[in-house]
């Protein structure tokens, strides 16, 4: 089923695919003027805000047939925005789009093909999508709720005014409960900032998959294979966020020349075929596991 | 308006607890106000309704409210143009899509973490969470036992910023959702994120 | 009381004038009212002692008096036993953890800004400031010159209560700070909110 994702990405100019467009040299010949149509929506909130914004924008209700509608929209939207992204904004979209796809490619398969593990693999995946996009449309229409009261809220001011000094008079004598060193102790720790402003958000969120690591894991099998089907490398993937990691990692080593792909027609299993060098070091970039990127840059594509 | 309604009179009780909240500068709750005048609460609450409900029933440039926990004073909206130039603070600045969204997801699921609030967005609400707290609509509630995470919960201060007695009055969100959701809290709890 | 008295309504400019002195926090001339409502001196003069007449024949617990030139609401002499003991028995005795870190960075900043505060704390610390000030611990100590901000400084209450003779007795900050702080205070100062 991720042959469909493979033709998606090497039907349009490969180096345009999100994750690579992060590099900052790509993002001169990205794809937001590569023809077809454009996508005219500013501002989304995360993937979940996307595809409400483009069904939305078709009128449809939220079902099987309208995601697979919006999919490729869903898609040139994250290539024309991926260079300006980060890879924690990328990876979530990135996410979403890995499901569109294997929904959309379900419903073009004729079902009784379909295997009865994938089969309910990506029953599950539409489930978990669809009760994330109904969860978070939830939490959309909340959000407007909040707004409205926020803003009528904002024309009543309460009454805050300092007590008639006669009565201020008898409040009684306020207790500190603490000596003048104790008190120094505490304004220090008010002026120690709780986390130093330099490190802040990368290291926060953790990455469930390194990339680098799965590529690891890759070439191990590979060098012992040879060849494998990418469905058979990723049978033991705990989770959709390895899978797209290894996926990911197999087009890193698909550009170093590592790997080639081979797939019979457009929708049939996808043969990766190992080779690479089996005593070199494998030279996957890390710009996908956010550290700071532009160390290991080289973009001399295949 | 009230000239033709024979109106309520102002009991000796009601004028207590006009005198009271006319000196306070945090919503007081009846509780506390029905020690000091040494009333069951019962009859203090009946009489706090009965002057908000005279107040409007009069058109009077003031309201009582039980906002966030007690009662107060509150201009009434109608007057907000000229109230505005007399405040001191000046307008809160209009919250933006992400902060709503992530304070909504807050509300409800208090006390939450910042990777379970953004798995909630699909986006990650680290900064808007900083701008929540800053903006004392949000505070820390501790951690999550088994990851050290923060967790995250509302404030007082958001209640009066809403209008709302307390979290009980938030708008119920259970016609929004899917029927499975327990089943799905599972899943991403598990995963942190899609 | 008012139950067999018709009633003068609460008119428009009535329940406006009322609306603001609910907001003000000293005594407002009549003539500033006027400008902010625009309306002729005499009319808001007579709408005041309309309203204030109003509060004291109905029996309420506050009452409008013109003080000094200026407008503004009190509570009713008497209701004043009961709000005394509102004000010694119902108030916290204790300051909050969130006041005394506030009143720390007034201590060793002053005069500071409410903004510069909440800066510091990350933390919106307004409300908490109003009641420092309330407490006596905290007064304002002009403004700043480029933002007119309020700025605010420690009383002598306050070293009473610590039990300090002047400020100088604060102890000094230094041993109890990380050693590269100081470069830190030149980038908070600068940038005061984040």
């Amino acid at each position: 089923m991720f042959g469909l994702r493979l033709e998606t990405v090497t039907d349009t100019a490969s180096p345009d695919l999100p994750p690579t467009a992060a590099e900052p040299g790509a993002a001169g010949d990205s794809g937001a003027g590569s023809g077809g149509f454009e996508v005219h929506l500013d501002n989304f909130e995360g993937p979940f805000d996307l595809l409400l914004g483009l069904i939305a924008k078709h009128k449809l209700d939220i079902t099987e047939v309208s995601l697979s509608r919006v999919t490729d929209e869903f898609i040139a939207y994250i290539k024309a925005n991926g260079p300006a992204w980060d890879l924690d904004q990328t990876s979530h979209f990135l996410l979403v789009a890995a499901t569109l796809l294997d929904l959309k490619a379900a419903r073009l398969l004729p079902s009784a093909e379909v295997e009865d593990e994938e089969d309910l693999a990506l029953l599950e995946a539409r489930d978990l999508l669809f009760a994330r996009l109904l969860q978070y449309k939830a939490y959309k229409e909340v959000a407007s709720v909040f707004a409205g009261r926020l803003a009528e809220e904002s024309r009543r001011f309460p009454r805050i005014v300092p007590m008639e000094p006669k009565f201020a008079e008898l409040l009684p004598d306020v207790l500190l409960g603490i000596g003048p060193d104790q008190f120094a102790r505490m304004a220090a720790r008010v002026f120690t900032p709780r986390e130093p402003p330099a490190v802040e958000v990368t290291h926060i969120h953790q990455p469930l998959a390194n990339v680098r690591e799965q590529a690891e894991i890759l070439a191990d099998r590979l060098r012992g294979l040879g060849r494998a089907t990418f469905r058979v490398l990723v049978a033991d993937c705990a989770g959709n966020y390895e899978v797209v990691a290894r996926f990911l990692a197999l087009l890193e080593m698909y550009r170093t020349a590592a790997v080639a792909f081979e797939q019979d027609a457009p929708l049939g299993e996808l043969h990766v075929t190992w080779t690479g060098d089996d005593e070199a070091e494998l030279d996957v970039g890390d710009d996908y596991d956010g550290g700071p990127a532009g160390e290991t840059k080289e973009d001399d594509d295949t | 308006m009230s000239a033709d309604v024979p109106e309520e009179p102002v009991t000796d009780l009601r004028a207590a607890l006009e005198a009271i909240l006319m000196v306070i500068d945090e919503p007081v709750p009846a509780t506390m106000l029905a020690q000091v005048v040494e009333r069951p609460v019962d009859d203090v609450e009946r009489a706090l309704w009965g002057l908000s409900e005279a107040y409007t029933a009069d058109g009077r440039g003031f309201d009582l409210r039980e906002v966030a926990g007690g009662w107060r004073y509150y201009t009434r909206d109608a007057y907000a143009g000229v109230v505005e130039r007399f405040v001191r603070d000046g307008q809160e600045v209009k919250l933006t899509q992400a902060a709503l969204e992530t304070l909504a997801v807050v509300a409800y699921r208090q006390p939450v973490s910042r990777a379970r609030a953004s798995a909630v967005r699909g986006v990650n609400c680290d900064g808007v969470m900083r701008t929540l707290v800053l903006r004392g609509l949000v505070e820390e509630a501790g951690a999550e036992p088994e990851t050290g995470a923060h967790l995250y919960r509302t404030t007082g201060y958001f209640l009066e910023r809403l209008g709302l007695r307390d979290l009980d009055e938030l708008p119920d969100l259970s016609p929004f959702l899917p029927d499975d959701l327990e089943s799905l809290e599972e899943t991403t709890g598990d995963q942190t994120r899609f």
